[in-house]
């Protein structure tokens, strides 16, 4: 297991350096951020002094050693609109959403197992198409309108949940919703569809022939090894959620790396823009490498040597 | 074994049917046969025939949702297995009717260990307890001669060869002490010399245990070796029932008559088999008559109108063929 | 597999209980304040440079010149009275008696001495600075009360930038607190002469605030504490203003509807900012021929607008007649009654003069036009302005061809060569400022950012005139006198139509009555951070 | 090592291209009538929009804004579906905004779906360290921010439905490669390439001829279960202010304008809402058909 681990931790490492060249080229093309601070009538002079405070005066290729110079001893450089280190904006931020991401994920993984289980087991039947109805209005609501409609119903009409930001227990149930549905879509989908494809296997037959119940041959046999994809497809979500979740983020106000990523992108913010997108890179192949290993725990015959 | 060992498992007029996109497939179609106490009944017939359909519907475990028993009885010892709830046949299959089958690379769960899938058998049965379910369960492998038991339980299947696979789901299927065992074709996935060791193992455990055993295969060499009686199946129905030695020497059904012409013989020289020329006829689509009758030799105006009774022809020897009745003792 | 699902419950459980205490509605002593945005949320005046800065740091820091706070502009502040020398070259400021800082220092002249030397310092970027180092030769601490800035040249609207009615600038900082903790530190715990002490800062979600306990010159708070929320979307500011999670939220017009239902009052602000639209570099030899370098076009094209219809419908009524380019009601050094009745009869609506004067140019089927539609930060609302316009100019036959950017995008065009912008037109504001001629240098005059009259290389006779009616503005030391040149200039442009305001925009709140008594914001001035402290609790003033 | 690697990825291609394969074994799969009949009308709008619009999508007139639907109180036959913000027909931008969707729609499916359909085969089928090189990529690239992509090409390329899809095309290329290597993966364990090997046909040809047929089936699947999400997408980046510029009518934007009158004009939101909806469940349903009806093993069960 340890030459997988090293062999991937190199690759991840080669990739995060192209990565970081892209997104440095990729935010300067998209604009100066000292346009953005300078009023409709500051002059050339005053533009200038701007950029030699926030060091952008500098060479391109100057100002590309420093970054890489700097990332080496994990310094990201200073965040141009908050004024301290980008990395500590980053992890100021992370937090907030690591406390509705997992949640998102794991309320997702509850609602679509068992959703998934029913829908193939009673394939066809209404259990059936009621969750192919769930996974379609997954797919196809706009998260963040989803958001605002949950928000106008539950907290403006009924009162009954706070209408956004951090908080207590009841301030988790709208965002969990918002940003779950989409999830739930995925998996559910994926679970039914390889469980039906595990359940037409031999062993379930024997299983049977033992004389096991219907749902313990489902629920102990065929779940396990349907579970297998769907920790793949865990990793590919967590992925896509890190980014996505700015949606989200906004609609409930949200002080999450997801909102920190946009905020980085409008402002131009080039430190914090590369700090964000290397770090959240770094967090999706960890979690990635991560989903590997929970692969192996669950099927067997995927032993790395 | 003598023909006066009580009867623990009879078939009448069975009919399993499956529902599928092209057509209602009648894959069992009134099949009547008894099996008797130690007594190994062979079920031959080309594939596509319906014997492994058969072997399904005595333990009621038909592909979901396509096919259903529509029609017959099956007792298991006087109860009937057809009419049962689905919490009843849990207590039979396993305990009472036990099935091996075909390509042992599938049978087993790839996630499990071997020593859980057999401890799970085992917890079925009512448990004995006074030795612990790891001992049993070691106990099962030595008895289908797996080497260094304790090791082999936490091993995986990935980690074993077809042929010790192959006798862990045999272990499996006796860890019940059935009554009843049903081997779809256990050996067609195994190689020659690893088939032989297997068959030899089935015999020491049906004279250890005394249980009835249906083989399902297509090879006329197993049937040789291992059944006391044979059952030939074509197109959904059994057209002929007898003592191995007489159906070998004296096949009255013309398809039993080909088939056993185009088995090799060890004595004198053949240069070419004869083969049966045509297809068997579609399931979904079967004729009125005989559905041997395209291709039968004898055929004849009735054969093709009528479907043949089933006629006794010697004794405990019966066969459906209109010839029968026109030439009584063609031997 | 039920394990396993468990644990994970269990850990997200974790996280949840280790987060702080939220907000809680029902808090009476607690001002709840929801903004669209908190701009940097560095607590340090010479940190932040667009305006959210007014809203979070006006609370703590006290701006050397004040409000007037009947009808807008300046008036007294940290300095009770200033004076323009005889000469002209310097500016004296009295300060108010008995001014502390919030740990008990007293505010003196060496704080205000040090507060604009630090804003000029180099590593301060507040947009401010830089206008501040030009004007400023140096400071001079007469006595503890006065202190005195000698200016490089004479500049008549200096004092007016000291306070947050005109620019962001004149915040007066500790000078021993600073220079003992050090910049961290005071950005750690700042300190300021404020009606509100700083609590706590939440990076990307709020700003706490606790109420002095002395009366304050600004006014004394009613409530204990006030909270400044981060909320970006405004259905969702909305919302919690509806369940009362806020007393106050910002939004824009379209949204004024939906509050009004909602049972919400709406609090407008007005004057502070004017939406317009302008023609880029018509005087570069690539844009000769194009039809809008024919006055008559650019007159149609205002005279299309149906401006009323702008503000009834696409403002919901949250919006006014404009004055001139950026002029407002209460603007100085203008006659306000005259541009009154200018702007009503020359901004009026007649598609059939339009099209008139469209065929007497030549082009009686109209022309193709490029018009870029964008948002500066804060007033979203001006892109369904822009659709407007171009609605309007296609009825009367021009054919629009509409490019909307996001504003980082746009600005930079509009600098150096903008040779994206040559010959076409785009929507652009003007900020709610007491003082319109600073504004009309950025866009008119040759040296301006903008110069959309001509550049110091290519300065046709229009470019010419305006250059000589600013610097005639600027020189002239009489009011009267002053008064009438900013008239001619503002004769000047609005005559050239090169750049026409649309309709003058507010700054619109909704508020919760059960939460904030009645208020009356500053006109002109959309922030609320020197408005807080005289906000009443609901009990005290109802809403009528 | 590699080995394993693959195992995982031929999992995740069996997985995901089951992600939405329902197998119904033995299950009567009638033809999707219902969905066939949605995107023909579907189709038919965005192509005839011109005729079908009973008024211009940007066409405004200010003192009829808001009307609402013309079952409603209030609303007025001569705007069926009612008006928005600036008085302009819902029904006519929903019929033009029907072009606009599906125009995205088919260049970030076809250029991302190209893209993927061949990085995913040479990553399959060459395998090794390439493989590995271009799958690490495919994971970071989900960690990019689309917005940021969509923001920079506007700046660059200036806005429209080009920059758009450009964006959302650097998004979907890794989904399509991911699933299309380990469907690649799976095919070439199978003997029949082993066989071509062996007769000494060469890598070009056994991809083009071998490969790529049993691929397609999977990439036709992706496309259409796609399209949903690429539309979502779009009204996402709406909302975040860097979706299709107005004045050209969009369903996302529509949606995404649409959220500030959720209590005083539902119609706004909901209308383009339910149109997403009905698309979405209609290619997901022939998505579902075309992967039964063009997959080899299930057709002669």
């Amino acid at each position: 297991m340890q030459r997988f681990v090293v062999r991937r931790l190199a690759q991840s490492v080669l990739l995060l350096f192209v990565l970081a060249l892209v997104v440095f080229a990729l935010a300067r093309v998209s604009g100066n951020p000292a346009d953005l601070l300078l009023r409709e009538d500051a002059t050339q002079e005053d533009r200038a002094h701007l950029l030699k405070a926030l060091g952008l005066d500098r060479p391109v290729h100057e100002q590309l050693y420093l970054f890489l110079a700097g990332a080496l001893r994990g310094d990201l450089g200073e965040s141009i609109r908050y004024r301290k280190p980008a990395t500590e904006v980053f992890f100021e931020r992370l937090p907030n959403t690591l406390r509705l991401l997992p949640l998102a994920m794991v309320g997702a993984l509850a609602v679509a197992i068992p959703l998934g289980v029913l829908a193939a087991v009673y394939r066809g039947t209404i259990v059936d198409r009621i969750s192919g109805a769930i996974a379609v209005l997954g797919i196809a609501t706009p998260s963040f309108w989803l958001g605002i409609v949950l928000i106008y119903v539950f907290s403006i009409k009924l009162g009954l949940l706070p209408s956004s930001r951090m908080g207590g227990p009841s301030h988790y149930v709208l965002p969990t919703i918002t940003l779950g549905l989409f999830l739930v879509a995925g998996m559910m989908r994926l679970v039914r569809s390889s469980l039906l494809e595990v359940m037409g296997s031999e062993f379930v037959k024997l299983a049977r022939l033992k004389g096991l119940s219907q749902t313990v041959v489902i629920w102990k046999h065929c779940l396990r090894n349907a579970l297998i994809p769907v920790t793949t497809l865990f990793g590919v979500y967590f992925a896509l959620l890190i980014t996505g979740a700015i949606v989200t983020e906004t609609v409930f106000a949200w002080p999450g790396v997801g909102r920190l990523t946009y905020e980085a992108v409008i402002f131009r913010d080039y430190p914090l823009l590369q700090a964000v997108i290397l770090l959240k890179a770094i967090i999706v192949l960890g979690v990635n490498l991560g989903v590997d290993i929970v692969y192996a725990y669950l099927d067997p015959r995927v032993r790395y040597a | 074994m003598a023909a006066g060992a009580p009867v623990v498992l009879e078939v009448r007029d069975l009919r399993a049917y499956l529902y599928t996109r092209w057509g209602v497939v009648r894959a069992v179609d009134g099949v009547s046969f008894a099996l008797r106490e130690g007594e190994t009944l062979g079920l031959v017939g080309e594939s596509g025939c319906g014997k492994t359909m058969t072997g399904l519907s005595l333990v009621r475990l038909l592909p979901e949702p396509a096919g259903r028993i529509v029609d017959g009885q099956i007792l298991l010892e006087g109860e009937d297995l057809v009419t049962k709830s689905e919490p009843e046949m849990r207590h039979v299959r396993g305990r009472r009717v036990s099935m091996i089958l075909q390509d042992p690379q599938t049978s087993l769960n790839p996630v499990f260990t071997i020593g859980d899938q057999i401890l799970e058998a085992l917890r079925q049965r009512r448990a004995d307890g006074e030795r612990s379910l790891v001992a049993q369960a070691e106990d099962a492998l030595r008895r289908v001669k797996v080497a260094a038991p304790e090791q082999r339980m936490r091993a995986y299947p990935h980690q074993m060869s077809g042929g010790m696979k192959q006798r862990v789901v045999g272990a499996i299927a006796v860890a019940g002490e059935p009554r009843v065992l049903i081997a779809d074709e256990p050996t067609t996935a195994l190689d020659v010399t690893i088939q032989l060791q297997y068959l030899a193992l089935l015999k020491e455990i049906q004279a250890r245990t005394r249980l009835a055993m249906l083989f399902i295969t297509h090879d006329f060499g197993i049937v040789a070796r291992m059944c006391d009686r044979v059952a030939v199946m074509y197109a959904g129905r059994i057209v002929e029932t007898g003592p191995t030695r007489a159906l070998f020497r004296a096949p009255r059904h013309p398809y039993t008559e080909a088939l056993m012409a185009s088995v090799p013989r060890m004595e004198g020289t053949v240069t070419r088999l004869p083969s049966i020329e045509g297809q068997p006829p579609p399931l979904h689509e079967l004729p009125a008559g005989c559905r041997f009758a395209d291709r039968c030799a004898y055929v004849d105006e009735r054969c093709r109108r009528e479907y043949p009774p089933t006629m006794t022809v010697g004794p405990a020897h019966e066969a459906a063929c209109w010839r029968i009745e026109r030439s009584p003792s063609s031997r | 597999m039920r394990t396993w699902t468990l644990l994970a419950l269990a850990l997200s459980g974790l996280l949840i209980a280790g987060e702080q205490s939220a907000v809680h509605a029902a808090d009476k002593d607690m001002l709840v304040i929801a903004l669209d945005t908190l701009g940097a949320q560095v607590m340090d005046p010479i940190m932040d440079t667009r305006a959210p800065h007014a809203h979070y740091q006006a609370p703590i820091w006290d701006s050397l010149v004040g409000f007037d706070l009947e009808n807008g502009g300046i008036g007294p502040g940290v300095a009770e009275r200033w004076q323009l020398a005889a000469d002209g070259q310097s500016w004296t400021f009295y300060l108010r008696k008995g001014q502390r800082f919030h740990n008990g220092d007293p505010v003196t002249a060496q704080d205000v001495k040090f507060s604009l030397e630090r804003v000029m310092s180099p590593e301060s970027i507040s947009s401010g600075a830089a206008a501040l180092r030009r004007a400023v030769d140096r400071i001079e601490v007469v006595d503890d009360l006065t202190v005195r800035a000698y200016t490089k040249g004479v500049i008549p609207q200096f004092a007016a930038s000291l306070s947050r009615a005109v620019f962001m600038e004149g915040s007066v900082m500790p000078k021993k607190y600073i220079e003992t903790v050090g910049a961290k530190g005071f950005r750690d715990k700042p300190i300021g002469s404020g009606p509100w002490k700083f609590v706590r800062s939440v990076p990307g979600d709020r700003i706490e605030y606790e109420a002095v306990t002395y009366p304050h010159w600004r006014g004394t708070p009613q409530f204990k504490r006030l909270t400044l929320l981060l909320v970006p979307e405004q259905s969702t500011r909305l919302a919690m203003v509806r369940t009362g999670e806020a007393a106050i939220a910002s939004i824009g017009p379209e949204a004024v509807k939906e509050a009004r239902a909602g049972g919400m009052k709406i609090v407008s602000v007005p004057g502070t900012m004017q939406a317009v639209y302008q023609f880029w570099g018509l005087y570069r030899p690539e844009a000769k021929a194009s039809p809008l370098n024919d006055v008559r076009v650019r007159e149609a094209l205002s005279l299309a607008i149906d401006r009323q219809q702008i503000i009834d419908h696409v403002m919901g009524k949250e919006a006014r007649w404009p004055m001139p380019f950026a002029a407002f009601k209460y603007s100085s050094d203008m006659t306000i009654p005259r541009w009154e009745d200018w702007s009503r009869a020359a901004l009026r609506y007649d598609p059939a003069r339009a099209k008139q004067l469209l065929a007497e140019a030549g082009h009686p089927n109209g022309f193709t036009m490029t018009f870029w539609n964008t948002a500066l930060p804060g007033t979203p609302f001006m892109v369904p302005i822009g659709e407007a316009v171009a609605g309007f100019w296609e009825k009367i036959g021009v054919k629009v061809e509409m490019k909307t950017v996001e504003w980082g995008a746009f600005d930079p065009m509009g600098r150096g060569e903008q040779k994206g912008l040559v010959g076409t037109a785009s929507m652009y504001r003007t900020a709610g400022r007491p003082e319109p001629i600073p504004r009309y240098a950025t866009t008119f005059v040759s040296k301006g950012v903008q110069h959309v009259f001509g550049d110091p290389q290519n300065c046709p006779a229009l470019c010419v005139d305006a250059d000589k009616a600013y610097e005639a503005i600027v020189a002239e030391r009489d009011d009267a006198r002053r008064t009438a040149a900013t008239n001619r200039m503002i004769e000047l442009v609005a005559r050239s139509w090169i750049a026409v305001p649309i309709v003058e925009g507010m700054g619109t709140w909704a508020v919760n009555p059960k939460n904030v008594g009645y208020f009356k914001p500053i006109p002109g001035r959309h922030e609320f951070g020197d408005v807080a402290e005289r906000m009443p609790r609901p009990d005290q003033k109802p809403w009528p | 090592m590699a080995r394993v690697e693959e195992r995982i990825d031929v999992e995740l291609a069996a997985a995901t291209a089951a992600d939405d394969a329902s197998r119904p074994r033995g299950d009567f799969a009638r033809l999707p009538w219902g969905s066939f009949v949605i995107i023909a009308v579907l189709i038919l709008v965005a192509v005839l929009a011109p005729l079908i619009a009973p008024h211009s999508p940007t066409e405004q007139s200010l003192p009829d804004k808001l009307l609402p639907p013309a079952w409603e109180a209030g609303g007025s036959t001569k705007h069926l579906l009612g008006t928005d913000v600036l008085g302009r027909d819902v029904l006519s931008r929903l019929v033009y905004g029907a072009r606009v969707s599906l125009i995205v729609a088919a260049v970030a499916l076809l250029a991302g779906g190209g893209i993927g359909l061949a990085v995913g085969i040479v990553s399959g089928y060459v395998g090794g360290r390439t493989d590995s090189f271009l799958m690490r990529t495919v994971d970071a690239t989900l960690t990019f921010p689309t917005i940021l992509i969509a923001l920079l090409l506007a700046v660059s390329l200036g806005p429209g439905l080009g920059t758009i899809a450009i964006a959302i095309t650097v998004l979907i290329w890794a989904r399509f490669a991911r699933v299309v290597r380990g469907e690649v993966l799976a095919v070439k364990a199978r003997d029949f390439v082993a066989l071509a090997r062996v007769h000494g046909c060469s890598h070009l040809r056994i991809m083009a001829v071998h490969i790529v047929p049993n691929v397609l089936n999977t990439f036709m699947v992706l496309l259409t279960l796609h399209i949903g999400f690429v539309i979502i997408v779009e009204a996402s980046l709406s909302f975040l202010g860097a979706g299709i510029p107005p004045p050209t009518p969009s369903w996302g934007q529509m949606v995404s304008d649409g959220r500030n009158h959720i209590a005083s004009a539902w119609w706004l939101s909901v209308v383009p809402g339910a149109a997403i909806m009905l698309v979405v469940l209609a290619f997901n349903l022939f998505g579902d058909w075309l992967r039964d009806w063009l997959d080899p093993r299930l057709r002669q069960v």
